[in-house]
């Protein structure tokens, strides 16, 4: 798994690469804990150049969004540019009603 | 086509990577449709995480014998383990419909082998471990595709 | 010239492609002056597809920017995505200073 | 290689794409860089657009004769018009460096044309009437690019 952050006006957007398994997992739940550590609770995750994703990867997200959601001012987890496969999983882990998911990133970044 | 391929692996995460690209390549192999081989690569990574994490808990230099067993109407995945016993087919589904602040965040992985495999069964062997046998019917559809 | 505009949280977003020369560039104003008319006066402006653009267009540009700035809440007129000689002709015309322009779609709906 | 192609369209916006889609195609036949070749786009696109909103105004019915002339050294537009006299070749350059209440919108035309041709030359023919030519050179690098 390889990442990038971008800090913008409205929300941080992470954009994640590669394989996500249990033992790539924890960089992205570290990313993730980085950026709410940083203040920031509005993120989009840009998912499409995710090659693979199991539950380990899906877990992250729900706790993400958790926490996320948890805020005073709330904040949310927007998934952005999913591809099939990991929307069947998303799907299949009864996960698409607690995430808003947005075809196109530029949609992702306006809407939060 | 009919063949089996069997390796072994010592049973860390860093070894899922290794695992995946052996199955993967074993099921293209075999002329599974690109679905079936996405579901087969998911259940593999669950299984073997399991075995991983939880059979081998407090266990060191613990191996997973991963074996693939393709003929003309299935492809077979039987993965051997050492460690603690546990019968994964017994485990119940998760909780799919409870809110966000509900819902747990883990307990996917057994779900998931159940809905991608067409079967999944489990054996203890004293003395030898456990045995995880999970299979993927060939649909007509994946072999006409695997021209 | 063709355009699709999408609403979104942040500004409304307004893609052009094409010619925009002294036949089109009152399409090109039409597009700004309706969204501005409709309150948003944050736009991000989508240049990627142009394939020509003369000083007809330049104009439009320049108006729809000031008309923006002017708000009482000031909006801005940011270009994205420009493509090489968009940017020479912006160079060209001294425009440079008087836009923001973001290489990333992504980035200048984020940071709007 | 050196050849001509003269053209009239009636002076309309909407016959500034076909203007410009015979200067590109000849441009491109004279080997002309791609960079060149948008800057005599450019250029035409502004020299027309003017003949056909200024020269033209009040005037129905007229015309441009687009002639392009290539040979080994330049490119040379030549475009006739018989509306309203006015040399271009006069208009001071813009005020490029206002602030953005200040700037003017317009009046960047004439300006791009002298920025992005090598020479601009105009002339009034009594009887005849406009004649504005613009001449870009072929550099060394145009040329290459050409084969
Ligand atoms: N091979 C195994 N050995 C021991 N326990 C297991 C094994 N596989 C699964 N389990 C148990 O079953 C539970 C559910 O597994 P799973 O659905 O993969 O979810 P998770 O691993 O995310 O908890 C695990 O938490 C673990 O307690
Ligand atoms: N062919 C022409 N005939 C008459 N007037 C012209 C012609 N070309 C340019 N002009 C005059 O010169 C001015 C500057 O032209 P230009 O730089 O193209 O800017 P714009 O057309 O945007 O005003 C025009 O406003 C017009 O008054």
């Amino acid at each position: 798994m390889e990442y990038i952050v971008e800090k913008l006006k409205h929300c941080d957007l992470l954009s994640i690469s590669g394989r996500i398994d249990s033992q790539s997992a924890p960089e992205l739940s570290e990313a993730l804990d980085k950026i709410m550590e940083s203040g920031q609770h509005k993120i989009v995750l840009d998912m499409s150049e995710i090659e693979f994703i199991s539950s380990a990867g899906l877990r992250i997200l729900i706790n993400a969004q958790k926490k996320c959601k948890q805020q005073l001012v709330a904040g949310e987890l927007v998934l952005a540019a999913v591809p099939e496969r990991v929307h069947e999983a998303l799907d299949m882990a009864g996960f698409l009603p607690l995430f808003t998911i947005e075809d196109e990133l530029t949609h992702a970044v306006g809407n939060i | 086509m009919s063949f089996k391929k069997v390796v072994v692996f010592p049973a860390k995460l860093e070894n899922l990577a290794a695992i995946d690209a052996l199955i993967k390549s074993t099921a293209e192999l075999a002329g599974l449709d690109a679905r079936s081989i996405y579901a087969i690569r998911v259940a593999t990574e669950e299984a073997c995480s399991n075995i991983i994490r939880h059979a081998y808990q407090g266990i060191e230099d613990g191996t997973i014998e991963c074996g693939c067993y393709s003929n003309m109407d299935s492809f077979t995945l039987v993965f051997r383990d050492s460690g603690h016993v546990f019968d994964l087919t017994g485990v119940p589904s998760p909780d799919l419909d409870s809110c966000l602040e509900d819902r747990k965040a883990g307990g996917l992985g057994v779900y998931f082998i159940k809905q991608l495999m067409d079967e999944v069964s489990f054996e203890h062997i004293p003395g030898t471990g456990n045995v995880l046998t999970l299979v993927k019917y060939l649909t007509p559809d994946s072999e006409k595709s695997s021209t």
